[in-house]
Formats: C-alpha cells, structure tokens, sequence
C-alpha cells in the first residue's frame, strides 16, 4: 500500500498550483471564509491548511455567531465581580479564588449531538472532555455533575437514550474516581431527537498551580501525551483525504468516539504530578479540532510561533493521513510545552505513568505556526488566524411571530383546583410528572462517596465538596435551567435559570460567587433563534451584573433541532458557591420532629409555564415568573447567616411545582412528617389554594428551624426584612397533612415519586 | 439443542480499551509478541429446531439489529457451534 | 503502625482508605504497584477503583503487578491484608481468596449505603466488631456479585470464611448474600462495600440519627490495629 | 500478520444475567424459538510470527491464566483465524 506521505499537499505546492479546486463547502466553510483564507495567506491553503481552518472557523469552535453577544459577559461587570476572578472568560475554564489560597475551575460544556447518535460513548466523552478541561488548568478535578434534557418519557426512543447516557455517564465518571454530585433531568418531546447532554466539572487547586494555555519561550519543545491518535471524529477529513491519498482510498471514518476513562485517570494522575514537579510551562487539552486546535491555540496565546514535525505523533491507525491527523478527535490526550532542560524528567514522569509520549516540535519566534511532514511543509500560518480572528457573524435576528400569541395564552384561563380531593390529585400528579419524580434511578448508578469529601448531593439542592480537610473550606455547585420558561421569555428564562441557580447554592448555606454556562439553542441561521439567543444571553448578563457574580466561561450549542424544530432555549446556569466550614452545610429535607416549618418569600399568582401548567393542562403560555435579583441575595445572605449560626436545620428552595413539590421533598428527604397550614399564605399574598401550593414565584425557601432557635431565626428574618411566614410543624406522624385540605402518607409520597423513572426505565435497586 | 454462534467484534477503525489494556499487561508479563489484541463477544443463542439457511439469515439479522452496535461493532461471524469435542481443541 | 496502601494505575480510593487510616490513628503508607517493596509495612489495604479499566475482569491485570508477589507472600507470613472492592477482586482473581466475581445480577452500576451482618468478628480486620452485628457501609461497584462453586461455598460456610453478609437487600445477587469473606486463617479478607467510606462524620453513609453520620468503617482498621498489637 | 482467536464462555452453571437479559429482549420481539443466550468473550491476538503447535499452546496457557479466569469461565476455542472472506460469512 502506498503511503500518502507522497501526495502530501505541500505549501510550495499550494503556491504553485492556485487554480486547484478544494473541497471547501463539503467541510462546512462558506465561499467567502474561503476567500478569507486566501486572502490571510496570500495563496490558496495545503490541504492540511484547509483542514485546520475548517474546524477552527467551525460554529463549535470559533463561536461565530456567538461571538458579538457574548463580549457582554465581558463588559457587564463591576469590581466586585473581576476581584476573585484569578482567570476569566477564554481560558480552557475560568478560575475563582476561594480564599486561603485555593481557588476552584468549573465548567460546563454540551455533548449533546453524539449522545444521540450513540448515547453511551457520546454521554461517555462528554464527561471526559470537560475533565480534561480542568486538569489543564493546573487543577485536581474533584466533582462532576450532568444536566440532562430527553424527549418524551413514554416515546418508544427514550428508552434508548436515557439508559445509554446515564450509564456513559456513570461508566466514564466513576471510572475515573470523581464524585457525581448532581444535575438535573427533564423530559419533553422538544427534546425528543436532539437530547441535551451537558457535563461540568470542578476542579481545585492552589493557587501557585494554575496553568495556562500557552507555548512561551522559544526553544521549549512542544509534547504530545496521552492516547494515541486513531481516525476519531474526523468526519471532514475524509474529503481531503480523497483527493490527496490515492491507493486503496480513505480508511472509514468512525463516527463517534470511544471513551477510555482508564487512560484519562492516568493522565489525570501524570498531569498532577507533572505539575507537582513544576515540569509544564503551557498546557491545553485535545478536544475538538485536536492538534489544530492544541496547536494554533497554544501558539497564539504564548509567543507566537511554534514548530512541528506531524509524523511524530503516536498513531493508532498507521494509515491516517496529515490533514486527519490534523483533524482528529481522538480523546485522552494532552499537549504541554515543556523547557528542553525538564524534558527528561517530563518524560520519566510520563513513563512511570505509562502515557505514551512524543516529541512534537518546539516553541519558536517565527510568529508563524509550520508543520512539516517527513521534512515537507505542509501548514504556515499565523496561528491567530486559525484560533482568534477566525469569521464573526451577525446574524440576522427576527422576533418570533408566535410569541405574542403564546404569551397572551396565559394560565389565568385553567381551571384550579379547589377541593381538598382535587388539590390532592393534582399535588400526586405533579410528583409523579417526569420532572419532578425521584431520579434516584439515575444517582444510583453515580458515586458520590469517591475522594471522601462530599459534603452534600442528590437530592439536596446542590452538590458541595470540600476543599480544604483542615480547615472544612469548601464549594457547592447547582445546575438549572427551565426551557418552557424560556421559550416564552428568553431573556426572562435565562434569568430564571440563573436566580434559581443562584437560590439552589444559597440553600446549602454557601455562597454564591461565579457562573459557568451551557447555552442550548436551535440553529443560529434561523433568525427567531438567534433572536432568542440574543435575549438570553442579555438576560444572563445583565442578571450577573445585577447580582454582581461573574460568567467564568461556558460553551455555545446551536443547532439543537429535530427537523426544522428547535428545542426550547436551554440556557443551563451553573452557579459556584463557597462555604467557609462544609460542616455548617444545610440539608434540603427535615431531620427532626417538632421544628417550625418557614415559608421566606412571598407567592404571586405565578402559574404561567409552571409544571403544573404542563402536567395538569397540558399548558405552555403566558409570561415567567418575575425575578427580583435584589430579594434573592437578601434571601441567600438570610440563609447564609442562619446557617453559620446553625438556627436553620433545613433549607430547600422553591422552584418546578411550587411549595407542593418542596413540601413533599423534605418529608421524603429523611421520613419526618409535617403539618402545615396555607391559610396565612393565602390571607396575606391575596392567593387561592392551588396557587399557594402550585405557583412557581421566585425567591422563596422553605425552612424548618428548632423549636429553641425560633426567636433568633425569626429575629434574623425581621433584621434583614425578609417577609416570613410559619406554615407548619415537622412530626412523626409519618405523612404530610396539609391542614383542612388533605393529607398523604410517607408511603403514598415516596410511592408516587419513585414509581415514574423505574416504571420506564426499570426497577432502582432497593425500593 | 443446536447453538448458533454469533461473534461480533469492535470496528478495526474504533479504540479498544478493553484490547489496549491486555496488549499492556501482556507486555509487562514479558508477552511483547502479541502487537495488537481486540476484545469482541461471542453469543451462544441455543434454538430448538433444527439449523437451516433462513434461520441463520435471520440470526444475522438479529445480530445486526440487536446483538451488535453496529456503529461500533461488526458482527463477523453468524454459525452453527462445533459439537463440543471438536470446539473444545486447541488444534 | 503502619499500613500500606497500593497505587494500582485506575485505583480510585487510595487517598480515602490512606485517609481512614490516619483517622483510626495508624500512619498509612503510600505503595506503588509496580514495585517489589512492601516498604515493612505491618498490614496492606488494597484499595478500591478500577485497576486498568478492570476491562479485562474486574482486577484481573492488577493482580499479575509486581507488588502482588509481595502481597501472596506477606499474606502467608500472616500480615493483615484487607482488599476492599476491586482490592476484593484483585484478591480472588490472585487466588488468596476463594470465588470470583461477575457483573452485577442487574448489569448496572449500584451505588448505596448497605446493611451488613457481621458474621465472622475474629478475622485481622473485623475483631472489633461483635458477630452479628449490623453495621452500614457504602457500597458501589458493577462487578460486585460474588460467584463460587457449590464445594467451595460449602467450604467457606463451614470455615467460617464468610466475614460479612448483606442485609435487606442482596444489591447484586452475590451468592449467600456474601458481601466479605477471608482466607483459612482470617488475616486476609476481601469485602466488596467500602469501610473507608465510613469513617469520617459528615462524610458517611446516611444513618437513621443523622445524615451522613455513619462510621462503622472505623472499626476495621482498629481491629487490624488491635489485631497487629496482639500478634506483637 | 496472522490472528489467534481465543474463545471464552462463562461456565454453565454460572448465572450470565446479561445472556438472560437478551433472552427477554428476544422473547419481547417475538423470537421465543431462542431458549438461552449465553454471552462470552471472543479476543482477537495478533502475532507477528507463524503460527505453530508451540504457540497456540503458549497463547492457551495465557488464556487458562489470565485472558479467563477458570473460576467461572472455560476457554472453549484457542485457534488461528481463518482468512476474512471465510470468517466473515454467514453460510
Ligand atoms: N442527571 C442528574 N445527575 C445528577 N443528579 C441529578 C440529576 N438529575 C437530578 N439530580 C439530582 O436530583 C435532585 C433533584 O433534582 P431537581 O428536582 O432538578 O433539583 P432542583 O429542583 O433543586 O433544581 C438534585 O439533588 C439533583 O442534583
Ligand atoms: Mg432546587
């Protein structure tokens, strides 16, 4: 067989041969990014060129068509909100001081189109590439969580995915030893061929370790470490491929990508200890785009130019050409620049480790990135032109002519309940609705006990690990967003998103510092997208400004759609809170009987795209809940303090169902029962039954508080004025009596809630 | 009762961790002659009537639908199982 | 007193049992897989994860490392040797300890905090413990259902072999509701939930007092502690 | 470069919940003619020499030690490959 090392598309040859066709088109570039590519390089690209911009100027990598919307996460902010922020926006995840010199990296980021096409390995290499995000920031990943949306839960596909990406999910989380400590799951047909799979991840380290991603000083030699590189995701390529290697034709091209958590633990270890010894300069992941991004992006974050020999890299399959090799999305690897006088002592490391290592090239001051292939130049470029200048669109926006319509169909019309019978109906059907039925189904198969420092997971509010074992320092993380709300008010929704994030961290007793997002969207050529991608992300920023909590970084997935239908805006907050001793940490349910139960807050007529809208009438218009920012950090800081001072013995926040939904947790939580009383909440708020229990208004939390902390607790609320009220009193009587209206037993509660997920996915072990 | 073989096995072009993992432990066992090992499965489907061209048609079909994933497996082989004596050998 | 912790690649909870053991007061040992050196430790834990992927078996590759020769002959010498989870499987698949493992009758990854009956509270890490006691330990693994022939069942049964037993709910099918057993002599044993687990207040399994208060895994490494103290 | 192909069931008395599982899924669909389904593994060696008595016997041993292990599965096959066009066919 002959090797394509011939046929190579050389840069002399490209200057010579301008006239030649390239399959530009077929690898998703327009014909005036193409014309942009001649241009910046002055002749038409190698083949390998045109390989490594395609993907580069990609929607998924260059954020495109995202790009002008999301500078405003960079200019919305006020001191407060840059003063811990040790690395922001553009970096691999951003960095947050959380005191006593630690800092933690967070991010989230979508895999959502492999893990329909295959769920498990899609799922699966979800997770393992946001790890490799946090490892190359100098960071010991500590935690991961998944925020899931999935089709309907009765369609006949469901099944499939559900079963396929929850254990992709566990397989490759738990092989790798980080604790799943939460997430969120919904079902709608929105969703039903475009599943949303969005994995985050947390790292800590001190901060002496932050790494970035940048090749400086030249000389230093460019490694690549890790898996070997097979013809993974390279889907494009194979065009190239075509034209430039002649016998016996491409070889196939997978489609998805296979996970190896093994190696990527290993490489989590190698990486630690490369970073222990002080053996790395600049570090960056292979992700997407693999050595053209690694390579382009190192380069022009550092001094410029950079060196490589492309026949040194480790192959899995021998008969991979430059430009797929280029290309190729072969997970589990690394790219580090190293000094020449440490190369050794990388290179022990990594043998100790048993990560197969190669020299690629060497940092240099060219301010051109050249790649050569058995000694021919197939790639010079300057590196910005690849990773940073690529294509910016602004895209046409349209607003959608639905939305009057839908928003003027509100709830107000629904018939409420009004009977004790019928609001008991009602309140079981709601528990047992998809989303709010127990998802112990999917924990279940999720360590959470892994590295001995979960502080709180499934099912409390928010996920919390401590940092620090000396001194119990620590973080919570929560994921949220609520598509329904956002499709009738993006900009509103992604508010919601955020003030329920922000709500679900303050519950745990921490608080709430950063934000990293996974904005889920249709395709941003239809303008009514991109118009409610403009009003989210608008609403993001101007909400972060608002609580003064910074966007750290985040991920953009457009084209979620079935057909020409596009999911709801999905616009996943995930909030990042610090807690100075995890010890004071709140659980989400009542542990003791005879504490006072509190309502904070107060319950407007709010059943707009509320759950029990969806489940009860089949209903999706109106307008959102309002969202008062300045009432959910009065609420936060009130918890914050009770927490600290130990008056609260519980908190958990209002949200999907309402106070119903919230009440029912907590008794599920540990077992202890309650009494509680809606007249106040109707007499004071001026709301009916069904609405003090099914409304979704904003900035309410329900606590329970020891009977001998009352006068303190309430003390606080009146400090800080924060409207309260006492609604009940936990017992053991083993149900929740809702006075005067009904009453369920603990049995029929847990019963209702745990039915859903295994009647449709199968039985959860030890219920 | 007759046994129908189905053997399915990972793409050539897909990672196998799996294979990856002995072809290392075979080397540090001083084993470096093996290069490459793959790890595939073999079911044993046992029928109750006898083994005829359809069935065996239908088998692969099976295996295809239901047995593999094809998008990352191959099923390689569909046939009817050796008496044991003859499977159980070594050659 | 020093207790050695192996480093297999994939191992998982190395640093948690290392933590545990500093919480039960002994001074644990960090050891390498791919050395031939116990380092005079007085008792090694094999730790849980997934060694190599356990793509080939749950434990298998792990139990051919260099270190495993170490381990069989200090084993014999009568050291306590504790294999929790994948150390378990690494245990059987080296033959120090009867039976197998497959996967899980459920084929899925569990993950629970689970009630154990204490059967067997002479062994080197279960003497602190009463026979018959309950004690609540997190559990979490795929390949956990405990398999052996009826001889070898009938062997360990009578041995009184079998350490430990689920209790309310066999989680993945293992024969006998057998969670832990150990060898003849009772210094190796091998139990597939994770006692480091449970070791510290706040970080344990859910008890019926309080949330993530349980530390019943405390008691297995003062027993080998106890254990080293009466040997000695 | 020839193949080694080393065939591995779980033995008969083992409970194979994954076999199981497939049985259901089949009866599910209506094929109820499959009475059991028992799943193993099939591993694929590559070696850069010939193959001869010596080696198969050398890549059995292998098997018994390690590629199975004998508590609960037999090695059932230890055998070169047969060339591609033949192996992969149905009959
Ligand atoms: N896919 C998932 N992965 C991990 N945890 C999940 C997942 N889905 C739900 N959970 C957990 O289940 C609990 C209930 O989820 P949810 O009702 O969405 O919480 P909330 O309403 O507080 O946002 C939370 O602890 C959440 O973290
Ligand atoms: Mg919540």
């Amino acid at each position: 067989m002959t090797t394509p090392i011939a046929v190579a598309d050389t840069v002399s040859n490209a200057a010579a041969t301008p006239e030649k066709e390239q399959p530009y088109a077929a690898l998703g570039l327009k014909e005036d990014e193409y014309l942009k590519i001649r241009e910046i390089l002055g002749r038409r690209p190698t083949s390998g060129e045109l390989a490594m911009y395609s993907v580069m100027w990609s929607e998924h990598c260059s954020y495109k068509s995202s790009k002008n919307y999301l500078r405003q996460f960079g200019t919305k902010v006020s001191p407060k909100m840059t003063k811990n922020l040790m690395v922001g926006m553009g970096e691999n995840a951003g960095v947050v001081d959380v005191g006593e010199g630690w800092a933690v990296t967070f991010k989230i980021e979508s895999h959502n189109h492999p893990s329909y096409i295959e769920p498990f390995q899609g799922a699966a290499t979800g997770v393992g590439g946001i790890v490799r995000d946090i490892i190359s920031m100098g960071a010991r990943p500590v935690a991961v969580m998944d925020a899931l949306r999935f089709g309907a839960i009765d369609h006949p596909d469901t099944a499939r995915v559900v079963h396929g990406v929850v254990s992709g999910i566990s397989f490759y989380g738990n092989c790798l030893g980080l604790p799943n400590i939460g997430g969120e799951t919904y079902f709608d047909s929105v969703y039903q061929g475009n599943p949303l799979v969005n994995a985050l991840a947390v790292g800590v380290l001190r901060h002496e370790d932050l790494h970035l991603a940048n090749a400086r000083g030249v000389g230093n030699v460019v490694v690549l470490f890790g898996a070997r590189t097979g013809g993974d995701g390279i889907g494009g390529a194979s065009i190239l491929a075509s034209d430039s290697f002649s016998a016996g034709g491409p070889t196939k091209r997978p489609a998805v990508q296979v996970g190896d958590p093994f190696a990527e633990k290993v490489l989590i270890e190698c990486c630690l200890e490369l970073f222990a010894k002080k053996l790395v300069e600049g570090i960056q992941d292979l992700g997407a785009a693999g050595i053209s991004c690694a390579t382009s992006e190192l380069a022009s974050n550092g001094d410029g130019g950079m060196f490589i020999e492309l026949e040194r890299v480790l192959l899995r399959d021998p008969n991979l050409t430059a430009e797929e090799i280029l290309m190729s999305e072969s997970q589990e690897r690394m790219m580090a620049v190293v000094t020449p006088e440490k190369l050794e002592g990388f290179l022990a490391v990594t043998a100790k480790w048993d990560v197969e290592t190669s020299v690629l090239g060497h940092v240099t001051d060219t301010g051109r990135l050249i790649i050569n292939w058995h000694g021919e130049e197939i790639v010079n470029v300057e590196p910005r032109t690849v990773a940073i200048d690529g294509p910016v669109y602004d895209r046409p926006v349209a607003y959608p002519g639905w939305l009057d319509a839908l928003r003027a169909d509100t709830a107000a019309g629904l018939a409420r309940p009004t009977t004790g019978d019928d609001l008991r109906a009602q309140f079981l059907a709601l528990l047992g609705s998809p989303n709010l039925a127990d998802k112990t189904w999917l924990t279940n198969q999720y360590d959470k006990y892994v590295m001995g420092n979960t502080a709180l997971s499934f099912p409390d509010d928010g996920g919390m690990v401590r940092v620090d074992e000396e001194s119990g320092l620590g973080f919570a993380v929560a994921t949220d967003a609520n598509g329904r709300y956002c499709q009738l008010d993006p900009y509103r929704g992604a508010q919601l998103a955020l003030a329920e994030a922000f709500r679900n961290v303050a519950a745990t007793g921490a608080t709430p510092v950063a934000i990293s997002d996974c904005l889920n969207f249709g395709s941003p050529e239809n303008p009514e997208v991109m118009w409610q991608f403009g009003q989210a992300v608008e609403g993001l920023a101007d909400g972060c400004l608002a609580l003064e909590i910074p966007v750290t970084g985040g991920n953009v997935s457009f084209y979620n759609q079935t057909g020409d239908v596009p999911i709801h805006p999905t616009p996943v907050v995930a909030m990042l809170g610090v807690i100075k001793d995890v010890a004071t940490r709140i659980p989400s349910g009542w542990q003791d009987e005879g504490n006072n139960i509190y309502l904070l807050g107060v319950t407007r007529h709010e059943l707009d795209g509320s759950a029990w809208a969806g489940t009860i009438h089949d209903h999706l218009g109106g307008v959102p809940p309002l969202v008062d920012f300045d009432a959910e950090q009065r609420l936060a800081g009130l918890i914050a303090a009770g927490g600290e001072q130990s008056l609260v013995a519980s908190a958990h926040d209002l949200a999907d169902g309402g106070l119903g939904q919230a009440l029912a947790e907590a008794v599920m939580r540990f077992g202890i029962g309650a009494r509680v009383w809606l007249t106040e909440i109707m007499e004071r708020d001026g709301v009916d039954a069904a609405t003090a229990l099914f409304s979704e208004s904003t900035a309410r939390m329900l606590v329970s508080v020891p009977r001998e902390d009352d006068v303190r607790f309430q003390g606080l609320c009146e400090g800080r004025n924060y409207p309260v009220l006492r609604i009940g009193v936990t017992d053991n009587s083993g149900t929740l009596e809702v006075q005067d209206l009904f009453t369920v037993s603990l049995d029929q509660l847990r019963g209702t809630h745990r039915a859903t997920l295994s009647d449709a996915f199968g039985p959860v072990i030890g219920q | 009762m007759p046994i129908i073989v189905v053997e399915v096995m990972p793409k050539a072009e897909i990672l196998d961790p799996q294979g990856k993992a002995v072809v290392g432990a075979l080397d540090r066992l001083g084993k470096s002659k093996f290069g490459a090992v793959r790890i595939g499965k073999r079911f044993e489907l046992t029928v109750d009537g006898p083994v005829d061209d359809a069935l065996l048609a239908e088998v692969r079909e099976l295996a295809e639908d239901m047995l593999a994933n094809t998008v990352i497996e191959d099923v390689v082989s569909v046939h009817e199982a050796l008496p044991v004596s003859v499977a159980g050998e070594t050659h | 007193m020093r207790i050695g912790v192996i480093t297999f690649p994939g191992s998982l909870d190395d640093r948690d049992a290392a933590r545990a053991i500093t919480i039960a007061g002994a001074e644990p040992v960090a050891l390498w897989h791919g050395d031939h050196d116990l380092h005079d430790v007085d008792a090694v834990v094999l730790p849980g994860g997934f060694s190599y992927g356990d793509y080939l078996r749950a434990g298998a590759i792990a139990s051919h490392a260099p270190i495993m020769a170490e381990v069989i002959e200090a084993a014999g010498r009568g050291i306590p040797v504790l294999g929790i989870c994948n150390g378990f499987q690494m245990l059987a698949e080296a033959r120090l300890l009867p039976g197998a493992h497959t996967r899980n009758a459920h084929q899925q990854f569990i993950r629970r905090d689970q009630r154990l009956i204490v059967e067997n509270a002479t062994t080197a890490w279960t003497n602190e413990f009463a026979a018959g006691e309950e004690i609540v330990i997190p559990l979490k693994n795929a390949d956990g259902r405990f398999v052996a022939d009826d001889e070898t069942i009938t062997r360990i049964e009578g041995n009184g072999q079998v350490v430990f037993r689920y209790a309310g709910l066999n989680p993945n099918g293992s024969m006998n509701d057998i969670a832990g057993i150990s060898n003849e002599r009772g210094n190796v044993v091998g139990l597939m939930p994770h006692p480091e687990h449970a070791t510290e207040p706040g970080f344990g399994p859910d008890m019926p007092d309080a949330m993530r208060s349980g530390t019943d895994g405390l008691r297995f490494f003062t027993s080998a502690m106890a254990s080293l103290i009466a040997r000695a």
